[in-house]
């Protein structure tokens, strides 16, 4: 297949192999299982702080999660009352196998999550008319009121090129929220030598350094872009042993970190 | 009343067959260590042979009727080979001399416990306290016979005389127990009879009643130590895993 | 089975105070009111429904509710649901020692009370609670009920292609019903089937003594009158006995003894129980062993040696003069902690998970604790999208109520344990400590924030 | 000087002070003159507060007949014992040994006095009890009134119902002749405290219903086996004093 | 087996010869080593056997009587009979402990050995020794233990030890000699010590001897036997010991290394405690516990055999 | 019957062999009962697999007891220590991970089933000498010896069990199990003693 910005070969091979202990409580993914009701919270703290939102009060919210992996985001989300659908879409031909397995563990998943084993790429862009209520259907077209890249953006390649296409699936009023690590001295202190090569607590090889995002880049590249973007909402976070995932502001200069953009038009 | 040189001994202490094999006849020779028996219970197959052959057993029950007279000595001995039709000199046979009446003494007191227990009242006290009674023919002359059990060379045999019977009183009374408990339970028991049994021998009580009050406190006293000693242990271990199962709550991974 | 599997959110199996309380406090939270909820109960809830006693007779059964309990029943809107003229709130509590009558009393000097008033804590009958929670349940709806329903098996659903239930615990009910359980509460008691059903085990051990449970008639309505009801605690050798004030001159005994001395106090007549029960908190050690070899007379004696022992009125319990026909019981005290509260889609709450000696009255309090610590944690798993059965969002109930209900569990153990002593050096030492506590006012209010559940965090 | 009430007639109650200096006085002053009895009483009720009396009044308590004696609170004395019947009482029963040794030793029930140092007022019935039963407890034993028997049934006493008092004659011992106190030491000393500790409670006899039974039963039933006759010994001592003394004088001339 | 055959084969230390190539080559090293026999012993013991014997004969207590019970004699007579028992060493000692401890004149002990230098040192030594009535209740006789039918007393001392002179000169002694054979069940005790290695036909000697006992009468005997109840190691320790140094010493103090090498040759060949036991039941005795008591970890063994009442 | 008197020899092997197999079953369970948590919590489908052996050593466990109960021999000395190391080694081996506890559930089943084949063996040959001089055999040999058989063969069970969950791919697997199995030879040379 055609060289896509978004997919990176040994990244996929990686993620394979991590299939089977996704779901462990006890294994490698506890980190990110600890993350997950953080990213709720911020997704509301984002939609609290405008006025203006893509959907009306009491319509349910339309999901896209991009490069979901064993689907701990996506299934959460699926599960919310407030959640109309979930599209979750991952490159990984195993992982979603695990993910879709995992899915089937809970009935009340079944109406609202589907799981696609794409790329960003992949995905038929929107048309740009008017959004369409229309309802799901494989090949969506419509636009989303949530697009989330949790943990994402730093495996990418090309970074501006992903966010530039997966903005174009947010529904005006909509948010894109990722979350992902700044690079910094304390942050390869922490996710590379400690997380991974003493403790074995991420298994070696998920992150690469060099790919992680400064929050400052992300502000510049969406104040590059005033018509599309508004102002962002960022939530820093840093993980204590045994207490799991605590927000502490100003930590987004140094860790890992959320970031939400809303779409104006 | 030793048992009467007629019926042939044996050391094991079967309950279920009292009469034995035809008895091994001296033609047929084997080593005869003094069986333990803590050994594995054959209940098909005979035991090997006691500790006395048939002419230390005529001897030795001879000279036990010379006891209370002439204590375990020398001269028991010698009259009992007498009555036995033997020589003075016979009494050489005897591998231990005297001690060898001792250990006759103990072994068919032992052995004569299983006859003698009644089947609803077999508590580790009756038991014991039957054992007790069966000393009271040379109970003066016993304190004699702790001399020379405490000699060194016979420390040992004396000690093992006495697990054995331990064991065959705590099996008489039905227990099964076969973890740690086994070792305190005999231990304990071994001792209160030992105390029990010295404080007998200047005990001038009518019936021995003053024996068996001493019994009685020296049982209860180790049943509330074996008490005292379970709940603690009780207590240690709930307390240890309940330390486990609290690091485990506050998700530590063990 | 062929048909569709009948899916529960949360299936709660044992309609006790715990099991209620959860399944009310799960309806009446807006987070969790969409649940799909379904309670089991091997008796009939119609009795429960229907309980009803005329003012002047109570059940021997009753609990006290510490303020922190009562504030929690309140805002699941249970609490306007009880008999409030059934439930006595208490003010004072005055606790000796039977052997050198070492006192301390727990009452809330002016000034100190907490924002909950001057209220130490509430006697309940427990039939008042349960039927009080049921019709709150009643009222919220939404909960598909089974009583009477003898739960025959515990087992695992199958996997299917397309659902894998093959984690999901399955209730089988005697008539064939079988209820798939997101998450399956285990409420029902302290040899719990669904604990076994977990392969969690229970450690602890018998206490070799049993509680006598009696409603007693006193002579008056209590030293303080119906406005300062005090509750009294005596430490015997044989175990505490407590009088704990009931509406009216009623009030309930519960005398933890030898299984010897209960077996005698439940075959003696009205008149000599009631004799025992007055000598229980006035006679000395010496004369209630002699009492308790005596087959009958204890009242006669009971007269004759209150005349020579030297008591102060005011610091015991008014005489009683009657007891309620029938309601005098007793049951075997043992204390047990299971080795975790959960399990994989499994969750214990109340006597399932522990079972303590009832000398402090925590026993109901801990179990309305675990209630609202559940509670809270599916309300975080709801509202954060999180599986409420897996066990990683269980794990925040476990590691809040583990520790403290340990805690709670020893000191319980270790009183009723140096208490038990009659004779010795423990004695002094442990009056010596008692007066101690009860003249260092600050230490003092600190243990009773903590026994009415509202104290500071400290595990 | 603000004293609580008195609790029964004759009651004097002591602060803690006030009862330590009783204590120490009336012990010196009986050592020096053992013959005051009315200061060996004030002494034995001085001492008995803090545990001893009410260790005594619990073991009357946990016994049945024990328990009878606190509640009819029976007196012993003159009057209240028909000492001619007693005497017509057949040999070797209690009543009849008692009589007879009152005879023998020239003494009344009547005279003991009254408790007055114990606050508790069923207590002090204990002491009053105990104190009119002690010469039962002479004829029970047959110690005669003489020092040396005396100081024996003190002991044996002390031995039974761990009453200071009692334990502090003993050391009235030192007091005795040489001889004497050498008899004491083998003799009567063991004897005294082996049966003391392991008779039951000699508090808890009920000696006006026992009155018609015989003494070698009661003291099986109690577990005492009556000292060597004292009484006898010191007659044939004498005797062989005497005798010595007369062949003394037989070889001076 | 049973009748002595002096052309069936036997051992002499590690070769074997015929047994009456064997008595000779026995009779001629003890003729040899009669005179330094004590020293030889303490060479081999490192005088330990004194203490061997002393304990062997105070187990035996001969002579030993129950006080006078009523209704039977208060002396009991004891006929001793001590084998290879030459220099007198065992008899003297049963002798003082009969006579004296137990003070029971009624013992008379009949000392023998094959080997006439033997005994006449052994009749010296009692002269010097022995009280008149202790000399009174000895009697030597030269006799084949293998063989007790035809023995002869000891011929009058000739004054001159190097040479053994034949000549039947009898001086009168004072107990009248031993008829030619010694009776069946006429014994009491039966001592051998440090002799029985030396027979050719061991079990000829116990037939022998369960012969000559009477009824109840005991087998005793004291011999070096194998070492190994403290476990190999000291086992090593001695033979290396025996085998090395014993020899040698033999060479300088008595100048004689054959005698001392077959000497321990014969402790090497003789049976293990456990075999030797067995071969006194096979000869009809009766033993008590296992037969046998090791000394000083088995270097040397009492083994001690009652012959049983006839049943 | 005619049934041969057991020689001393014969009585202590026999009461040495129920000794160690006591003190071994003992071992077995609480090394079960060590990996039990630690395993469950991360991996639970393995729960009716662990409770399946769990079940199974205990009845040898109780099998043995009544069997050293009714034949009066004396338990191994070092019971205490015995459990201590085997809770120990099975706690450790579980907290290493999956596979190292199988690996040491293989390891330990290896040992035991060698060790009760020598058991057997050794009373085969009693039984063949006994028919040899003519005598019988009592039938509780008979039983001991089909008790054994049957018991080895669970334990053998055990072994594929182990390996089909993969114990081969324990990390340091020759390590785990070298020392493993030297340490359960080490125990059962010294309990035979003691």
């Amino acid at each position: 297949p055609s060289r896509s910005s978004s997919v990176n070969p040994e990244e996929i091979s990686h993620f394979n192999a991590l299939a089977s202990s996704w779901w462990d409580p006890l294994g490698p993914s506890r980190v990110l299982h600890q993350m997950n009701p953080l990213r709720h919270d911020f997704i509301r703290q984002c939609q609290n702080s405008s006025a203006t939102s893509s959907f009306a009060p009491g319509q349910k919210l339309r999901y896209l999660d991009v490069g979901c992996g064993g689907g701990i985001f996506a299934e959460s989300a699926a599960r919310l009352p407030t959640t109309e659908s979930v599209t979750a879409i991952d490159p990984s031909t195993e992982i979603l196998a695990v993910a879709r397995r995992h899915a089937a563990r809970d009935p009340a998943l079944s109406t609202t999550l589907t799981y696609l084993n794409k790329t960003i790429d992949d995905l038929p862009l929107p048309t740009t008319s008017a959004t369409q209520e229309d309802t799901t259907t494989t090949t969506t077209t419509t636009r989303f009121d949530v697009v989330s890249l949790f943990e994402v953006i730093e495996h990418v390649d090309n970074p501006s090129a992903f966010l530039d296409r997966c903005g174009q699936f947010v529904k005006p009023g909509g948010w894109l929220i990722l979350s992902t690590i700044a690079r910094t001295w304390t942050s390869w202190f922490t996710t590379n030598l400690v997380a991974e090569d003493i403790i074995g607590m991420v298994p070696k090889g998920t992150h690469d350094w060099n790919k992680y995002i400064n929050e400052h880049e992300l502000r510049e590249f969406f104040r590059g872009r005033p018509e599309w973007w508004g102002a962002p909402q960022v939530f820093g976070v840093v993980y204590v042993p045994g207490l799991g995932w605590k927000e502490v502001k100003g930590s987004e200069k140094v860790g890992n970190y959320f970031f939400g953009v809303q779409r104006i038009q | 009343p030793a048992a009467s040189g007629r019926r042939t001994l044996s050391s094991a202490c079967l309950l279920l067959r009292t009469t034995q094999s035809p008895r091994l006849s001296t033609t047929t020779p084997t080593t005869r260590t003094i069986p333990t028996c803590r050994a594995y219970h054959s209940y098909d197959h005979p035991p090997p042979p006691g500790p006395f052959s048939e002419t230390e057993q005529a001897i030795l029950s001879a000279a036990y009727k010379h006891v209370p007279e002439y204590g375990f000595s020398e001269e028991a001995l010698a009259l009992g080979a007498r009555d036995a039709g033997y020589l003075d000199i016979s009494t050489n046979l005897l591998p231990e001399g005297a001690f060898s009446l001792i250990r006759w003494h103990l072994v068919t007191q032992r052995e004569a416990l299983a006859s003698r227990v009644d089947s609803n009242n077999n508590s580790v006290e009756a038991l014991t306290w039957e054992r007790l009674l069966g000393n009271k023919d040379v109970i003066r002359r016993w304190q004699e016979a702790l001399a020379i059990m405490a000699q060194p060379s016979h420390v040992p045999a004396s000690l093992k005389e006495l697990a054995m019977l331990a064991d065959e009183i705590l099996y008489l009374s039905g227990d099964t127990s076969v973890d740690p408990s086994w070792y305190t339970k005999r231990a304990s028991l071994s001792a209160v009879y030992a105390s029990a049994e010295l404080f007998m021998t200047n005990d001038f009580s009518e019936g021995f009643q003053d024996t068996r009050a001493f019994l009685k406190r020296r049982l209860n006293e180790s049943a509330e130590v074996r008490g005292v000693l379970r709940s603690v242990g009780e207590w240690v271990t709930f307390t240890a895993s309940a330390g486990v199962n609290v690091l485990r709550s506050k998700g530590v991974r063990i | 089975s062929a048909a569709k599997p009948d899916i529960y959110d949360v299936v709660c199996v044992g309609g006790g105070p715990a099991g209620l309380s959860l399944l009310t406090a799960l309806r009446s939270s807006p987070v969790t009111s969409h649940l799909r909820i379904a309670l089991v109960e091997a008796q009939d809830l119609a009795k429960i429904r229907s309980w009803k006693l005329p003012p002047d007779r109570f059940s021997n059964r009753c609990s006290s509710l510490t303020p922190s309990s009562a504030q929690f029943l309140d805002t699941i809107g249970a609490w306007d649901h009880l008999k409030r003229e059934r439930v006595q709130a208490y003010h004072e509590m005055q606790v000796w020692d039977g052997v050198t009558d070492a006192r301390i009393e727990f009452d809330w000097a002016p000034g100190t009370a907490p924002s909950a008033g001057t209220t130490i804590a509430y006697m309940t009958e427990n039939l008042n609670l349960t039927s009080g929670l049921l019709s709150r349940l009643e009222e919220l709806g939404g909960v598909s009920v089974f009583d009477s329903a003898r739960v025959e098996r515990i087992s695992f659903g199958e996997e299917t292609e397309e659902l894998d239930l093959s984690e999901w615990p399955v209730v089988q009910l005697a008539g064939g019903k079988q209820l798939y359980a997101r998450l399956l509460v285990g409420a029902d008691g302290a040899n719990s089937p669904v604990r076994s059903f977990a392969g969690i085990e229970a450690k602890g051990w018998d206490y070799d003594r049993h509680g006598v449970v009696a409603t007693l008639e006193l002579e008056g309505e209590g030293w303080g009158g119906d406005q300062m009801k005090i509750a009294y605690q005596r430490f015997l050798p044989t175990g505490p006995v407590a009088m704990l004030p009931m509406p009216g001159n009623y009030s309930t005994l519960v005398w933890s003894t030898t299984p010897e001395n209960a077996s005698l106090l439940k075959s003696l007549s009205a008149k000599d129980f009631t004799a025992m029960v007055n000598a229980a908190f006035r006679l000395s050690p010496t004369d209630l062993q002699f009492m308790h070899t005596q087959e009958s007379g204890q009242a006669e004696e009971v007269s004759w040696r209150l005349e020579q022992t030297p008591f102060s009125r005011q610091a015991v319990p008014q005489t009683v003069t009657g007891v309620q026909e029938g309601t005098i019981a007793s049951f075997p005290l043992k204390m047990r902690h299971a080795d975790t509260y959960i399990g994989e889609r499994v969750a214990l709450v109340g006597d399932a998970a522990h079972t303590i000696h009832p000398l402090a009255g925590q026993g109901l309090n801990q179990g309305q604790g675990d209630v609202q610590s559940l509670a809270k944690t599916i309300e975080y798993a709801v509202s954060h999208g999180q599986d409420l059965g897996s066990r990683m969002s269980l794990e925040p109930y476990l590691s809040e109520r583990y520790a403290a209900n340990h805690v709670l569990l020893g000191v319980c153990d270790k009183l009723h344990k140096v208490y038990s002593v009659g004779s010795g050096p423990l004695v002094p030492l442990r009056s010596l400590g008692l007066n101690a506590v009860n003249a260092l006012g600050p230490l003092k209010s600190f243990l009773m924030n903590q026994a009415a559940g509202n104290g500071i965090k400290v595990f | 000087l603000n004293r609580p009430p008195p609790k029964y007639p004759g009651h004097v109650p002591l602060t803690m002070l006030e009862r330590a200096g009783l204590a120490i006085g009336s012990g010196l002053m009986s050592l020096r003159d053992p013959r005051r009895g009315d200061l060996i009483a004030a002494f034995a009720e001085a001492t008995a507060t803090p545990y001893f009396i009410y260790r005594l009044r619990d073991a009357m308590l946990s016994s049945p007949t024990g328990r009878r004696i606190l509640r009819d609170r029976p007196r012993i004395t003159s009057t209240s014992l028909d000492l001619a019947r007693l005497r017509s009482l057949p040999k070797g029963t209690v009543g009849r040994t008692y009589v007879e040794w009152l005879d023998r030793e020239g003494v009344s029930p009547d005279t003991r006095s009254a408790v007055r140092y114990i606050d508790d007022p069923e207590c002090a019935y204990v002491m009053q009890r105990y104190r009119e039963c002690h010469d039962f407890y002479h004829a029970l034993t047959g110690l005669p009134i003489v020092r040396e028997g005396e100081v024996a049934l003190k002991a044996f006493e002390f031995a039974n119902t761990l009453l200071p008092m009692t334990g502090f004659s003993v050391f009235a011992a030192a007091t005795l002749k040489p001889s004497e106190r050498r008899r004491f030491r083998e003799i009567y000393l063991p004897w005294a405290l082996r049966n003391g500790l392991r008779a039951s409670d000699i508090i808890n006899v009920y000696w006006e219903e026992q009155l018609e039974r015989p003494v070698e039963e009661l003291r099986r039933e109690l577990g005492v086996e009556p000292p060597p006759d004292l009484r006898a010994i010191r007659k044939a001592e004498r005797q062989r004093k005497k005798e010595e003394a007369a062949q003394q004088a037989r070889t001076t001339q | 087996y049973a009748t002595p055959d002096p052309s069936r084969p036997t051992h002499f230390g590690f070769e074997t010869v015929t047994e009456a190539e064997k008595r000779e080559r026995v009779a001629g090293v003890f003729r040899s080593v009669a005179e330094s026999y004590d020293k030889m012993n303490d060479l081999m013991s490192f005088g330990w056997h004194r203490v061997w014997k002393d304990h062997f004969v105070a187990g035996l207590n001969p002579g030993f009587s129950p006080l006078g019970t009523p209704g039977s004699d208060p002396r009991s007579p004891q006929h001793i009979l001590d084998i290879a028992g030459g220099t007198g060493d065992i008899a003297f000692r049963m002798l003082h402990t009969a006579h004296v401890v137990n003070g029971n004149p009624d013992v008379t002990v009949t000392i023998s050995d094959i080997n006439p230098a033997m005994l006449s040192v052994g009749r010296q030594r009692a002269q010097q020794q022995l009280t008149a009535s202790q000399l009174a209740a000895t009697s030597f006789v030269e006799a084949n233990a293998e063989d007790l039918t035809q023995t002869k007393p000891l011929a009058p001392d000739s004054h001159s030890h190097s040479t053994i002179t034949t000549t039947a000169t009898t001086i009168p002694t004072t107990n009248p000699p031993i008829s030619s054979s010694i009776p069946d069940n006429s014994v009491d005790l039966y001592t051998v010590a440090f002799g029985i290695r030396n027979f050719s036909n061991i079990p000829a000697a116990l037939r022998e001897a369960y012969r000559v006992l009477k009824p109840g009468g005991v087998f005793a005997c004291l011999e070096f036997s194998k070492a190994d109840r403290y476990g190999p190691v000291f086992n090593t320790i001695y033979k290396q010991w025996s085998f090395g140094a014993i020899p040698l010493i033999g060479q300088l103090v008595a100048g004689d290394r054959d005698s001392y090498q077959y000497l321990v040759e014969s402790i090497e060949r003789f049976p293990s405690q456990g075999e030797f036991r067995d071969m006194i039941v096979d000869a009809g005795f009766v033993v008590g516990g296992t037969g046998y008591e090791n000394l000083t970890g088995g270097v040397a063994a009492i083994h001690k055999g009652m012959k049983p009442r006839a049943q | 019957k005619k049934l041969k008197p057991l020689t001393p020899e014969q009585q202590s092997f026999l009461s040495s062999a129920l000794r160690v197999n006591q003190a071994g079953e003992l071992a077995a369970t609480l090394i079960y009962t060590g990996q039990t948590p630690p395993l469950i919590s991360r991996h639970p489908h393995l729960r009716p697999l662990m409770e399946h052996m769990y079940d199974q050593e205990a009845s040898h466990l109780k099998t043995f007891n009544t069997l050293l109960a009714k034949h009066r021999v004396r338990p191994t000395a070092l019971y205490p220590l015995w459990s201590v190391m085997a809770s120990g080694l099975g706690w450790g081996t579980a907290i290493m991970g999956r596979e190292a506890a199988m690996a040491c559930t293989e390891a330990v089943e290896t040992e035991i089933g060698d060790h009760y084949n020598s058991q057997i063996r050794t009373l085969l040959s009693m039984v063949t000498e006994w028919e040899e001089q003519g005598y019988d055999v009592g039938d509780e040999f008979r039983e001991l010896i089909g008790t054994l058989r049957r018991i080895r063969d669970e334990e053998l069970e055990h072994l594929d069990h182990a390996v089909q969950h993969d114990s081969k791919k324990a990390e340091p697997h020759w390590l785990l199990t070298g020392v493993i199995r030297a340490g359960c030879r080490g125990a059962i040379w010294v309990s035979e003693r003691v």
